[in-house]
């Protein structure tokens, strides 16, 4: 009996603890003409020729940020799962090391590396400060997208299902695209979500290589303006929920869900 | 040289030396077991015929051409895992007919040969669900559609049934059997369950530490073991204490009573042996003249079902017997006293 | 009023009827077995006994007291899980002393305590090891170490076996039932395995379907099955189609030979009716005087070691027979014509 | 053959994209003093009496909020196990909100809840205020904290473990006390050391709350300084090493560690 309380108590307290902040921003930003509640912030913010080149600039870095991650980490985390599992531990740490590396070490690296007297100037031009920002962002998203994948691999069994396809005459892209992939799709893609929220979200990084992105222009319109980051931030947590629902309706539609989840 | 030849294959894992030295050669058409207790190499064994594992020394070789340096997707071969190992996002007959598209044929060929594939493992009707949808015995029955789609050479099996409930185990042993007659597909199957081994093969690769202790047909393993190894490992086995009284005629004595083997033994007179008894050969009472009978007192009763197991106290001795449930009469009870006998030719030494 | 009483008991889960109406009174002592498939409802019965599951109708009685209000950890009862379930982060001593220790007992009596029952269980040396060190036996061995400590009233034993190897398992078995001979204690056993139930019970339920199907002392469980479930799952039966040639004096025919049953049929003249019977009372030849004989080929025969299994075809029918492996004569062959007998009395209709 | 080719490369690459940045940091932290290394920077900053009392203040902080997060996660994550699986699902999306969720978000909403005219004005002082930072903080580090106490929990058969106790006499509190909380302590650690991390280098919330954390000192001086910065993510990555390497130490020190990893 006493337990039931508990937990349940747990429960809503849990539920509090988001929801209560959620709900005031939300109607904060809904507070912006006086005296009623009216969607005027987001029509403002909408307006912002600024918002919407920022915001397109960060979904583009998002979505090259999440094929680097995939083609990075899909293929070392299947080979650690299918010959080196005594590597596990080891690039498990290595993964989780942007975790307690705070990203502001990891710029003052690239621009120690690559600024315009290193021997690869990517700094020197946009594009090429934008493919370091891109592999900014990957490392910050490593630890999600590695743990995501590495557990969809676990799953299913990644040895035996190889061998199997080796057995039946099948050579290494086959099985990488007809039985690994399909059997981790939904492990990629909230890796990927989770990518995209963090890229979208991300700060430091961007203001500090000086990128017109999406992270930086919340924080200048958060000091600025009192009603908008509000907005903003409803738009923002509406996009990841858009997501969430998007993943879920592809894991609903993939007929073998039940093992691969 | 025969149709599937291993021979003098060894393999280790660091320093640990798992197959010593092991040679057979296998028939075309023939059910081979490798029998043993887990660690033996004999999955070792099996995966280097797969090609998953390479030798450090030794070849192999199949219908007369050396595999050793082929790669999996290059020997021909068709496997069935413990696990299945069926791809969870293909439907069965995708399952089934993935080896004929890797091999690169039609697609009204691929559906006709998934067609007889199934019908062959009696799952006509289940090509369109996927794995899960399947229970485990159907999963293994699919698992064996999919290695024998591709008409391999050599078709292996890694303890198929070990993670299947008892009474499916049985069925499906029978099945993979018949299904492997009707072929005539060379076969090597690994098991650690002696059962499985007994009744399903032609000849029986009984594995210890890395070494073939015996080869032979299960009649044989069963009934003239080469080694101790052996006898106690397949079968159940009563070991008695008997001291030898007359070495030249067999004579010998067991717990006060006289036992005539009916043979010379090797061991001197006043020496102690152990006699081997398999439970099954000791009956309860005297049925046939020549048989030796011993007296003892009726220990414990288990009722397993078709088989009674009595175990009967010999002074520091213990045998035990099996005899089958008869519907009328009860089985002894215990504290009885009773006779067993047994031909003297079904004692091992 | 026996000493554990189950009356009536009854329990949903949502609209399932898991526990239909199941009632058993067990004396002091006895030794009960819970046999059934799974999904049967015999899990769902004990954990009602030990209190993890409150029966939605019914009553439990320990010793005349009503315990269904009571939470397990007030009920005094000691229970052995399939997965050990002991507490990894304790040896082996404190796991068998936590029930003491919950109890508040002085800690010499707990040492003393967990000495005996691990001498009990054959693991006086293990105490200061960890759960991950022992093998799977050993730790079912600790686990019912650990149950028994604290002198509960009950014991309740939930499949304590099934993740064991074979050979563990069947040795395993004997040592509980000879624990809880000498230490007098009332269990209940479940589990889906006959073999176990038939040599460990005092009396067997059988469940299906939340009911009791029938309960009663093993060899009137294998013998005399109260239905045809009972007789499918307690071993294994062979069914022959026969057409009733006389019912008043049992005469019927099969694959046009005629049986002789010895006894009035209930069936009229001419119809058809199937015959049971188990495989072990089937022998080969004709051996009793008063014994039915009939006349079939050899279709197949399994070498499982102990016993050959053989299949004779009758016509249409089969009947599957048991026979010990004798080491000096080979079975017979597939395609034989082969002659088998049976007691009319064996025959169950 | 080629296989194992790629599967190098992808290790090694994956040490290079993490060492390299962290190789020029720390070059860089050495070179204050022109042309030779010297640990100057190092002897600056650990003089400066800003990073004293920033760093001692995030320190307390972090500790107070793996107090908080350990309170709320054991007991929920436990009873989800036991009694309400069917709520994983939605305990898991909610521990993940805070990753969606930018934390200038849950800032804005907490300052809106809890300024000096609401119901409870926790910013009107300097304690509540630190208060309501740690339940920020709390948030942040959920999702990793329930992570790594529900990875924890799945190891063990927390169910048949909790019945195996009740049938042996236990109540609810030795049970967790006993059984749960001692086999799932590597996982608890390893929930609070990335708490640590997290708190150590939390910038947004900190700034916004206007306390003196370590976060916004950090912003300050790579702002302003050179070398400094530099220094101190060398000193942020080897104390969080530090950590990792007590963590190890415990585990080691464990005599029943196989299971309970």
């Amino acid at each position: 009996m006493s337990k039931k309380i508990w937990s349940w108590l747990a429960l809503v307290f849990g539920i509090l603890y988001f929801g209560l902040p959620l709900l005031g921003t939300l109607e904060f930003s809904l507070k912006m003409r006086r005296g009623v509640y009216s969607l005027d912030a987001y029509a403002a913010v909408l307006n912002d020729p600024q918002f919407r080149a920022t915001f397109s600039y960060s979904v583009i870095m998002a979505l090259f940020t999440i094929v680097l991650g995939v083609i990075i980490v899909v293929p070392t985390a299947y080979w650690v799962q299918l010959k080196y599992r005594r590597l596990r531990p080891f690039i498990e740490f290595i993964t989780l090391l942007p975790l307690v590396i705070p990203p502001i070490v990891v710029v003052f690296g690239y621009i120690r590396l690559y600024n315009t007297s290193s021997w690869l100037p990517l700094t020197g031009s946009a594009m090429g400060t934008n493919i370091l920002l891109m592999f900014g962002y990957a490392t910050l998203s490593l630890p999600y997208m590695y743990r995501a994948v590495d557990t969809g691999l676990r799953a299913i069994d990644v040895r035996t299902l190889t061998e199997a396809a080796e057995s039946l005459g099948a050579n290494w892209l086959t099985i990488m695209t007809r039985v690994i992939m399909p059997n981790v799709l939904v492990a990629i893609l909230s890796g990927a979500f989770l990518t995209f929220a963090i890229v979208i979200g991300e700060f430091v990084m961007a203001a500090l290589l000086n990128r017109p992105a999406f992270g930086p222009y919340l924080q200048i319109m958060g000091a600025n303006r009192a009603y908008e980051p509000a907005a903003l931030a409803v738009i923002a947590f509406a996009i990841t929920w858009a997501c969430m629902g998007l993943i879920q309706l592809v894991t609903r539609f993939q007929k073998f869900s039940r093992v691969a989840r | 040289m025969a149709f599937l030849d291993l021979s003098n294959l060894q393999k280790f894992y660091g320093t640990n030396h798992v197959v010593k030295d092991f040679s057979i050669g296998i028939e075309k058409g023939e059910f081979i077991s490798f029998l043993g207790p887990s660690g033996c190499g004999k999955t070792t064994t099996l995966r280097m015929v797969a090609g998953f594992e390479v030798p450090d020394q030794g070849a192999i070789s199949i219908d007369g051409q050396d595999v050793v340096r082929l790669k999996p997707n290059q020997r021909n071969i068709g496997m069935v895992f413990q696990a299945y190992a069926l791809f969870p996002n293909m439907t069965v007959a995708q399952n089934v007919g993935f080896g004929l598209k890797i091999a690169g044929k039609p697609k009204d060929q691929i559906a006709e040969r998934v067609t007889e594939m199934l019908a062959l493992v009696g799952l006509k009707d289940f090509g369109a669900r996927y794995p899960f949808q399947l229970s485990g015995g159907q999963q293994q029955r699919v698992a064996l559609a999919r290695a024998l789609a591709p008409s391999p050479q050599v078709l292996l099996l890694d303890e198929p049934l070990s993670a299947l409930d008892a009474k499916i185990r049985v069925s499906l042993r029978e099945e993979i059997r018949n299904i492997q007659r009707d072929l005539g597909i060379t076969t090597i199957y690994v098991t650690h369950d002696q059962e499985e081994a007994l009744s399903m093969s032609d000849r029986i690769v009984v594995m210890h530490d890395g070494i073939a202790e015996q080869i032979g047909e299960p009649f044989e393993i069963y009934n003239k073991p080469a080694s101790r190894f052996v006898a106690e490992f397949v079968g159940t086995l009563n070991l008695i204490d008997a001291t030898v009284e007359d070495s030249s005629t067999g004579r010998v004595k067991v717990a006060g009573q006289h036992l005539e083997l009916g043979r010379s033994l090797e061991a001197v007179n006043g020496a102690t042996v152990s006699l081997a008894l398999r439970p099954e050969t000791v009956r309860l009472g005297r049925i046939a003249d020549g048989d030796q009978t011993l007296t003892g007192l009726v220990e414990e009763v288990s009722f397993l079902g078709s088989v009674v197991r009595i175990k009967v106290a010999l002074g520091g001795n213990h045998i035990v017997l099996d005899t089958f449930n008869r519907t009328i009469s009860k089985p002894p009870s215990i504290g009885d006293q009773i006779e067993v006998s047994f031909p003297s030719e079904s004692v091992m030494i």
